[in-house]
């Protein structure tokens, strides 16, 4: 049983490992900064989440506690991720649709249809 | 009185719930200063959350939380996939406008969370009028299909748990 | 096995945070240096929980909440200073 | 009785945070509470003078945690004379503040006032390095909201430069702070005293090194040339009154040199003893010159006063580093004395500031104000004071200082260097006072209506225990040898702070 | 360990010491808080160093770090937090009062506003 | 208590007319002052002549008061026939001075601080004859400087008169410096600052190898203050002064403080080489410069300056002889000289006061008009001359004989020859007073009428001339005894040599020497008109002119120095001090020898030198960054992270824990401030300079690392520690030891800490507050944002997870508080959290938004957690226990089980309370006064957007 567990253990973090990784990987190689959003936020969801999943399985197979508060740190990942992503991204149009940042990748400024729909760009004064 | 006590009995739930788990035992003592967190904390905070976002609880929730926690660990292997082997100018990054059909801000933002947590997919922005989320994708072969796919697995049983 | 396991992911997340600086020095635009750090940050929690397995020790619990709680924080703050320039307004 | 240690560093937080209370802080109340409070602690820096006059050492342990583990006050002869001189000054201060309106001219007077007390009284009295670290924070921070109170351009940019400098400083106290807890592992500083006389010769080094270091924070705040650039600054933007308050600030940095290097570093302290021996007292007596040229080259009074402090403090702190029982003597009487003189020469400033108008204190002739005559007559006075001139203290203090220094291997040059500062002085000094109020020509100057009929009173005050420091010089520099003795006879100090049989608490280790 | 510890003390004392020196107040206020984080760890590493050893009370613990200083550096952290928050509030208060972040209150040599849009597209982003 | 009474007198009678000076308006308040101020002086001149039988007779009236017994500086005094004579000059020509004075002013002088000076001058002048302790006389020989600088500077709305002053004490001031330390050496090298036991020591002190240092510093206080050559040139100048203080002072006292020092040291100083030729030397070449130019001398006052500078030379001339013989004639023509020179002031003030001008040019003829001046006049000029029958001729005659016995240099005829000159120059100026003004061409065109003064001008004067025709014609009666017991005091021997006060000794050298000084002045006086012209074209330096091009150089000079060095400039003041603080640093380290730590390290893990390697790329960037602030933010966030985790990995939770949350805030605060702070400055140092600081940072980086470094690698020396670990659960009640430490074990230092952080707080509360008026205001309301701002304030999605953050924050703050004595946790850092949740609110819904949300004040929180800290630590008082002792105890509750409430925790509440109130207080006025600037319409909406929101009317 032991066996078991820490072979889902090891498992557990050396894949939670490898997601942080190949997220930060994908943080250095992806071509643009919307398309290096992605790696990152997700990759580190599920690594850092992997991890603590390893670390919930841990504590009662080796030192007889049962532990769940890895959760909580789950729970705040999960609430802060989104807003990261969001806020980045919104940066990130505001400062390449106002020609700020001259980096042109990311078609913003061609590929983004009708500018002045978006809260980061507009107001709706309605 | 009731309502006094509690302004946001889902809250009040999730705290106790929380410090339950903060305390990480379940004892006598963690239950009842759980309750005293419960009544107090929300107290403070009400103001700060004065427009409560009408909730259903039940299988919606859990049914939603599930489906969700699968089709990050699914995407996630696909993102991998994608960062380790797709060159550059293979990647068909895109815009997505999806219209919302759910209207309270924290149905929302539960959307375009879960669209940023499902890899593949981040929301960067809500329109002026706040009836449309702007989501990127990292590689999508069919934009339609996308948006359609989003609201049918996500939308739709958002509207399901936010009243 | 375990130890193993931990030591390689130490290693391999230590890996990854140097991914992070590279990307966080060189940008190119603001938006990738703070979106590296948030990284770093949620590597530097992956990094915290591991080394509380590798010790078998409750007490780094707290460390790694905290940052998790409070670390987006400061990735908020910058991309509001991006936006507005006032980051409370 | 044994409680009565805390009142000067209790009382002053308890009012000060009572004060911050909005409908204190918005009334005459802040007052009131202030001003009391300033004289319960007088009062109370009496009592504990009293106490402490004959030789007693009382020990308070904070949290009944015995030394060296838990935090004590200790109160000798030297921290009940700082302590008493605080409150004296701080009364003075505070009257004359509330006279002029000073207090209105800003926020939180009274608080920081309070604070700054707080931290004053309780560096002295703390027998711990790393509290003295927190209360010198304190101290400093009260006087950074002292020092802006009343803001400007001006003052503004020169506050920068003092909190900047002073955080700094605060940086090297720790390094020091740590180096020593590193090498001796504990805090006390009559613990440490023993720890350093029986470090092995290979720490000696580091511990000479952490001497050095602490030292050196204290000769910055203390303004000890080189490290005296940021006073002047400082004390000519900051209004006068808080400069006359801060006459003690300087003290502050002279006060843990002594007690430091006699207590920790002394004879037995292997090649650390003694340490700052070597280069304190050229800088010193570089300190005394750099601070009278400035008297003489100052455009403004401000200025003028701010040099003075520097020149004063040179010269106690040439006596300071002879560090031999005649030397750290005559220091101790000059140390009262260099506090109300420079706390009197700002608070002369201040009235002359005042009365001016446009002129305010540029050293160019203005036109007559009221009260002038008085106000000359206490310029004349401060000027002999702050000089060293007879018949005021001064005198007395240099003369003990020559006296002390008869003998020492650079006599000639500390002769030369406090003599000539002098010299200075009296040269800028009657410069100042002729063109300020020999030349005061034509009509005089309004009055404005805010002039209070006293507001001359704590500068007369001031005076007043300045000429009583030169009736008294007897019983005082009786005191200060006393007080010299019980510095240089460690083992009562530490046997009252550690109790009587120190190595007991090694038991426990 | 002592030697990265150590040279890490020194690399951030030294970037903080050269920040200090500087003739503008912000790089001067980051280079008090290099400082701070500098002396932090130097104070803390003056109780030496143990790894996994908190300094949390067991029965049966022998070795643990030396609590102290940790006790001093908690202190110092919240001090030189204070004097921080005073010391840019005050740099910021002192540009305000007379439009100049010299920190010497010298007038600036070059103007801080001109055309927004103009200068932040010639600012090399990197 | 006599001679303490006396001294007090002046003092006393100063004090009450500084008192009641101002009280008395209009014209008669002179004649009272001058009552009050004369009634004093004669008080303790009658003090004075009580004793003069007893001490003429031999007796010395000592008083001892203990003043400073630790360096042995008493208040002693004593009365011998020296002290007697000056004690006597200074009253009584005090008293006339005084007497004349009252008649001398207008109604419009303020009569009553002229006395009042006057009276402080006078103390001090007995103080300092009637000292015992060389140092007690050194507090009244400054005085002395001091209310002559008052005295001379009198007419204050003259510029010569406030050069005049300056000029004096300068002079005066410096030269008692010198003296102060010649004195302190005397008295190291006689081990007693005791006059009279000092003069007992004359062996003694001339066998010290630093008797010539003294006898300098001494000498130079003598001089300076005797007006001799080269310091003579004060003393004309101090003639600025009111007629009345010139007699007093620059005739008959002060400048004969100098000659009165050298006499009353005389008997340990003189009789060496080194005396002789300094002071005989000195003497003479005053002597003679003095009389040159008081002949060509204008002003009567300035002729009758530079004669008293030419008498003082010759005094000193004297006692620089060093024979008892040249004393004694010293100590006769001391008498002789304050006689007529005050008599000749106070005539050339009469002539001034009565005719309207002192230039000797415009006078002649007054002995017509005035006749009683004239007379007066005439007699004191000639005694000045050292015309017989007067007393001037005498003690000149004595001298001269003197000088005939005394060779300089080996060479015995040089100086008779110049004593002659000497004389020859000092009767042709005294006879150009007298012809000028009394015989010479009357004028007419007078300023006044000139005519006879009332007796209250001529009366003083009157009396001294009768003492010098009286002296003159029966030395023996009215100075014999006089002289012979002050030189007796002055030599400090019983045995005199045989001297005879006469006119007439019968047909000496010394006659002849008169002869020709007589004749020749006279001849000279004839043929002024060709001396003068001689005179004039001789390049003789102008001393004022040297004087204040000396003293503008020296403020110069001063000002150089001084604004070169103090610019305040922030770097420079940084750079010094942390050179020294390095060289103090390497100082230390290299003395002795230092042994390096054998502790054992611990290896370093990968995981630690990447860290090493991020933390030191951070550090670099940071600083690489400077143009690009934003950028150097973001960097030294990656420096706050490795921290951190050094934190954690190193066996430092809780120092983690602050870090973690304290960085947030930091970053919060600055980003803050940035946004008002230019963001990209352009200039920035020069090459050189960054180098040069690159260098000394790099050394002190250096320094600092190998401290560290020693440090670590040495086993731990015992540290006090270990006690806490031990007492921590049984003693402080908590597992946390780090904890107990922080709100037990040094709760003082936890208390003193939140003081700093609150005072902080109120601090930048304070600086912000004003911060919208003035020109602060006006840069505010000026200020444009320097960057494209996108139009959302309020971001929804930020705005919900705040709603949600702050609840699940608050739980964990409570849960971090609660468990902090036990585990990593604690006041601080929950106060931090529960901010840091708050302030997330403040940056969602904007400043005003949350404000309005706001329940407590802020100062409020602040104030009580000091309080609350405080009250705990008092509350131990009750118990009789010191303050912050600690309590705490185990309770067992039903169903919840063992609890542990301890006061530590309620002092811990007392800390978490200033920590929020302090954080919010600063960063919320921080956004506060960004508001100001950029005047955005206040939103009473949570978010921007919200389609949940019905629609507002109308659009």
């Amino acid at each position: 049983m032991t066996q078991i567990a820490d072979f889902a253990i090891a498992a557990l973090i050396l894949a939670g490992a490898g997601f942080a990784l190949v997220g930060s990987w994908g943080l250095v190689r992806l071509p643009s900064l919307m398309t290096r959003l992605h790696g990152p936020t997700k990759a580190t969801t599920l690594g850092v989440g992997g991890i603590l999943l390893a670390s919930m399985i841990y504590w009662p197979v080796h030192e007889g506690r049962y532990t769940v508060h890895e959760l909580l740190i789950t729970i705040f990942l999960f609430i802060a991720a989104p807003i990261t992503a969001n806020m980045i991204g919104k940066a990130h149009l505001h400062r390449q649709g106002n020609y700020i940042d001259p980096n042109p990748a990311d078609d913003i400024r061609e590929g983004l249809p009708e500018r002045d729909r978006w809260a980061t760009f507009t107001r709706d004064e309605s | 009185m009731i309502r006094n006590l509690f302004p946001h009995p889902g809250l009040s739930g999730l705290l106790a719930v929380f410090w339950v788990l903060l305390a990480n035992s379940v004892s006598w003592g963690s239950i009842i200063m759980a309750g005293i967190v419960a009544v107090v904390v929300p107290l403070f905070t009400s103001p700060y959350w004065r427009e409560k976002p009408r909730l259903r609880f039940g299988w919606a929730m859990l049914e939603y939380l599930l489906v969700v926690l699968w089709d990050i660990v699914v995407a996630n292997f696909e993102v991998a996939w994608i960062i380790l082997t797709k060159r550059d100018r293979d990647l068909r990054s895109a815009w997505l406008v999806i219209p919302l059909d759910v209207n309270q801000p924290e149905a929302i933002t539960a959307l375009a969370g879960t669209i940023s947590l499902t890899p593949g997919t981040v929301s960067a922005d809500v329109s002026a009028c706040g009836r449309m989320l702007l989501v990127h994708a990292l590689d999508v072969g069919d934009r339609d299909e996308a948006v359609a796919r989003i609201k049918a697995r996500y939308e739709a049983r958002l509207t399901r748990i936010f009243r | 096995m375990i130890d193993f396991a931990v030591s390689a992911g130490f290693v391999i997340i230590a890996l990854a945070l140097v991914l992070n600086l590279w990307r966080l020095l060189k940008g190119p635009t603001r938006g990738d240096r703070i979106l590296a750090l948030d990284t770093m940050m949620i590597n530097a929690i992956a990094l915290i929980v591991l080394y509380g397995i590798y010790e078998s020790s409750t007490f780094y619990f707290e460390a790694s909440l905290l940052l998790a709680m409070v670390g987006f924080v400061g990735t908020v703050a910058y991309t509001k200073f991006l936006l507005r320039g006032d980051i409370v307004e | 009785m044994s409680d009565l240690i805390i009142v000067p560093i209790l009382l002053p937080a308890i009012i000060a945070a009572v004060c911050l209370v909005r409908v204190v802080r918005l009334s005459q109340l802040a007052r009131l509470l202030s001003g009391a409070s300033t004289l319960v602690i007088l009062a109370s820096a009496l009592a504990l003078f009293l106490s402490a006059k004959d030789g007693n050492i009382t020990i308070y342990e904070l949290g009944d945690w015995p030394a060296p583990f838990g935090i004590v006050l200790v109160l000798d002869r030297l921290s009940a004379l700082m302590v008493l001189l605080t409150s004296v000054l701080g009364v003075v201060v505070l009257a004359h503040a509330v006279l002029t309106g000073l207090d209105r001219r800003g926020m939180h007077f009274h608080p920081l006032f309070q604070f700054q007390l707080l931290g004053l009284n309780g560096s002295f009295l703390t027998g711990d390095l790393f509290n003295l670290f927190v209360f010198f924070e304190v101290l400093l921070i009260a006087s950074y909201g002292l020092m802006l109170h009343g803001q400007g351009q001006q003052r503004l940019h020169a506050g920068v430069k003092y909190v900047v400098v002073n955080l700094v400083g605060s940086t090297l106290f720790l390094i020091a702070v740590g180096i020593l807890y590193g090498v001796t592992g504990t805090l006390n500083m009559a613990d440490m005293a023993l720890r350093v006389a029986e470090a092995p010769m290979g720490d000696q080094p580091l511990i000479r090194a952490g001497a050095q270091l602490l030292i050196a924070v204290f000769a910055l705040k203390a303004a000890l040339l080189p490290l005296h650039l940021w006073l002047p600054q400082t004390y000519a933007s900051t209004s006068p009154a808080v400069a006359a308050l801060f006459a003690i600030l300087t003290k502050a940095g002279v006060y843990p040199i002594i007690r430091v290097t006699v207590l920790i570093f002394g004879a037995d302290a292997g090649v650390a003893a003694f340490a700052p021996v070597g280069w304190m007292l050229p800088a010193a007596m570089l300190t005394i010159l750099a601070g009278y040229v400035g008297v003489l080259a100052a455009r403004n009074l401000r200025s003028l006063a701010a040099f003075g402090v520097i020149g004063s403090t040179g010269t106690l702190l040439v006596a300071v580093s002879l560090f031999t029982p005649k030397g750290i003597a005559a220091a101790l009487y000059y140390m009262p004395h260099s506090v109300l003189a420079g706390g009197l020469v700002f608070l002369v400033t201040d009235l002359v500031r005042r009365g001016r108008g446009d002129d305010e204190d540029h050293l160019r002739p203005g036109r007559p104000f009221a009260r002038i005559g008085q106000v000359s007559v206490l310029f004349m006075l401060a000027a002999i004071a702050l000089a060293g001139l007879p018949p005021l203290s001064g005198f007395v203090g240099k003369v003990l200082i020559l006296d002390a220094s008869a003998g020492a291997a650079l006599m000639p040059w500390i002769w030369a260097a406090v003599l000539g500062g002098t010299f200075f002085a009296i040269l800028g000094l009657a410069r100042a006072g002729s063109t300020l109020f020999w030349k005061a020509q034509g009509e005089p100057a309004e009055v404005p209506p805010t002039r209070h009929p006293f507001e001359t009173a704590p500068a007369w005050f001031l005076l007043a225990l300045v000429a009583g420091l030169t009736i008294f010089a007897g019983p005082m520099t009786d005191y200060a040898g006393e007080t010299t003795t019980q510095l240089f006879e460690r083992t009562p100090y530490i046997e009252a702070v550690l109790g009587e049989a120190p190595r007991q608490a090694e038991g426990l280790r | 360990m002592e030697f990265l510890v150590a040279s890490g003390i020194g690399v951030l004392t030294a970037a903080g010491v050269y920040l200090t020196l500087r003739k503008r107040t912000f790089p001067v206020v980051l280079g008090i808080a290099m400082l701070s984080y500098a002396i932090n760890v130097f104070l803390f590493a003056m109780g030496r160093l143990m790894v996994d050893r908190p300094p949390i009370y067991g029965k049966d613990v022998a070795e643990y770090t030396d609590p102290l200083p940790q006790a001093l550096v908690l202190t110092a952290i919240v001090i030189s937090f204070g004097m921080s928050a005073f010391v840019v509030v005050l740099a910021l208060r002192a540009y305000l009062e007379s439009g100049s972040d010299h920190v010497d209150g010298d007038p600036d040599d070059a103007p801080d506003h001109e055309d927004v849009l103009a200068r932040q597209q010639r600012e090399d982003e990197r | 208590m006599d001679l303490l009474t006396i001294s007090l007198l002046p003092f006393l009678g100063a004090l009450a007319l500084a008192i009641a000076g101002g009280s008395l308006p209009g014209g008669g308040s002179r004649r009272v002052h001058g009552a009050v101020a004369g009634a004093f002086a004669a008080t303790a001149l009658a003090l004075v002549m009580l004793h003069a039988p007893a001490v003429l007779g031999g007796e010395v009236i000592a008083e001892r008061h203990s003043w400073i017994p630790a360096i042995g500086l008493d208040a002693s005094f004593f009365l011998d026939p020296l002290g007697l004579l000056f004690a006597g000059l200074i009253l009584g020509i005090g008293v006339l001075v005084i007497a004349y004075a009252t008649f001398y002013l207008s109604d419009e002088e303020d009569s009553g601080r002229f006395f009042a000076f006057l009276m402080l001058f006078q103390g001090a002048m007995l103080g300092i004859v009637l000292s015992d302790n060389i140092l007690f006389m050194l507090v009244f020989w400054e005085m002395t400087s001091l209310s002559s600088f008052l005295l001379i500077g009198f007419w204050n709305h003259k510029p010569e008169g406030r050069q005049g002053a300056r000029m004096a004490l300068a002079v005066t001031g410096g030269g008692g410096l010198a003296l102060i330390g010649g004195m302190v050496l005397l008295g190291n090298i006689a081990g007693t600052y005791d006059l009279t036991a000092i003069l007992a020591q004359r062996e003694v002190v001339q066998a010290s190898p630093l008797y010539p240092v003294a006898l300098v510093l001494i000498l130079l206080g003598c001089f300076t203050k005797s007006a001799q050559f080269p310091f003579h040139f004060w003393l004309p100048h101090a003639m600025a002064a009111p007629t009345p203080v010139s007699a007093y002072l620059h005739s008959a006292t002060m400048v004969k403080a100098g000659v009165f020092l050298m006499a009353r040291l005389w008997p340990v100083l003189a009789g060496t080489d080194l005396w002789f030729y300094l002071v005989a030397t000195t003497g003479l070449l005053t002597m003679l410069v003095g009389a040159a130019i008081a002949l060509f001398k204008d002003d009567l006052k300035g002729l009758l300056a530079y004669s008293t500078v030419s008498h003082l030379g010759l005094l000193t001339m004297l006692l620089g002889f060093g024979t008892k013989m040249a004393a004694v004639v010293a100590v006769f023509h001391i008498v002789n000289h304050a006689t007529f020179k005050a008599a000749l002031f106070m005539n050339a003030g009469i002539v001034d006061h009565d005719a309207g001008t002192r230039d000797i040019r415009r006078l002649g003829g007054l002995i017509g008009l005035m006749p009683i001046a004239g007379i007066s006049g005439t007699i004191a000029g000639l005694s000045m001359a050292g015309l017989p029958p007067f007393n001037g001729f005498i003690s000149k005659e004595m001298m001269l004989e003197e000088a005939v016995h005394t060779a300089w240099a080996g060479v015995p005829w040089l100086l008779p020859a110049l004593v002659t000159l000497g004389s020859l120059l000092s009767a042709a100026y005294s006879f150009r007073y007298v012809y000028g003004v009394y015989f010479g061409p009357r004028h007419d065109d007078y300023p006044k009428s000139p005519h006879d003064p009332g007796i209250g001008l001529w009366g003083p004067p009157g009396v001294l001339v009768a003492l010098v025709v009286l002296i003159g014609l029966f030395p023996t009666t009215f100075a014999g005894s006089l002289v012979e017991s002050v030189s007796r005091a002055v030599v400090q021997d019983t045995e005199l040599p045989y001297y005879y006060l006469s006119l007439w000794h019968g047909f000496t050298l010394a006659l002849l020497m008169s002869v020709i000084a007589v004749v020749g002045g006279a001849a000279l006086l004839w043929r002024h008109g060709i001396a003068e012209r001689v005179w004039q074209s001789l390049p003789v330096p102008v001393a004022k002119r040297l004087f204040d091009s000396g003293i503008a150089k020296l403020v110069a000079a001063s000002r150089a120095f001084t604004e070169g060095v103090h610019t305040g400039s922030l770097p420079r003041t940084l750079f010094v001090f942390f050179l020294a603080a390095l060289a103090l640093g390497i100082e230390g380290m290299s003395a002795g020898s230092h042994a390096p730590g054998m502790r054992e390290t611990i290896p370093a893990s990968p995981v630690a030198i990447i860290s090493w390697a991020i933390l030191i790329a951070g550090a670099v960037a940071v600083v690489m960054s400077e143009t690009r602030r934003f950028l150097s933010l973001i960097y030294i966030s990656i420096i706050g992270l490795i921290v951190s985790l050094a934190f954690v990995f190193l066996s430092a939770p809780d120092l983690a824990l602050t870090q973690i949350s304290v960085e947030v805030v930091t970053i919060l605060l600055l980003l803050l401030a940035l946004n008002l702070l230019p963001k990209a400055p352009r200039s920035i140092s020069s090459l050189p300079r960054r180098v040069r600081d690159g260098a000394l940072a790099s050394a002190i980086g250096g320094g600092v690392a190998w401290l560290a470094y020693a440090v670590m690698t040495r086993p731990a020396n015992d540290p006090i520690s270990s006690y806490h670990w031990e007492m921590s659960k049984p003693g402080g009640g908590g597992t946390n030891v780090v904890n107990v430490i922080l709100v037990d074990f040094r709760g003082f230092d936890t208390f003193g800490e939140i003081i700093v952080l609150g005072i902080a707080a109120i601090g930048i509360y304070a600086l912000l507050r004003t911060a919208v008026r003035g020109e602060s205001g006006q840069r505010l309301l000026a200020w444009i944002p320097d960057q494209i701002r996108s139009p959302e304030r309020h971001p929804m999605m930020l705005v919900v997870a705040g709603r949600l953050i702050l609840p699940l924050a608050l739980v964990v703050a409570l849960y971090i508080f609660l468990r902090g004595h036990n585990l990593p946790g604690g006041g601080f850092i929950a106060g931090l959290v529960f901010s840091i949740a708050l302030l997330i609110q403040y940056m969602a819904s904007g400043f005003e938004w949350a404000e309005d949300r706001r329940r407590t004040e802020r100062h409020a929180l602040i104030s009580w957690g000091v309080l609350i800290a405080a009250a705990t630590g008092l509350g131990s008082l009750v118990f009789g226990k010191p303050f912050l002792t600690s309590a705490f105890d185990y309770f067992h509750l039903p169903l919840i089980g063992e609890i542990e409430l301890a006061t530590a925790m309620l002092f811990d509440i007392g800390v978490a309370l200033t920590v929020v109130g302090a954080v919010m207080l600063a960063l919320a006025q921080l956004s506060g006064a960004a508001q100001r600037a950029e005047k955005l319409e206040p939103s009473e909406h949570p978010m921007d957007i919200d389609p949940s929101r019905p629609k507002e009317q109308g659009t």
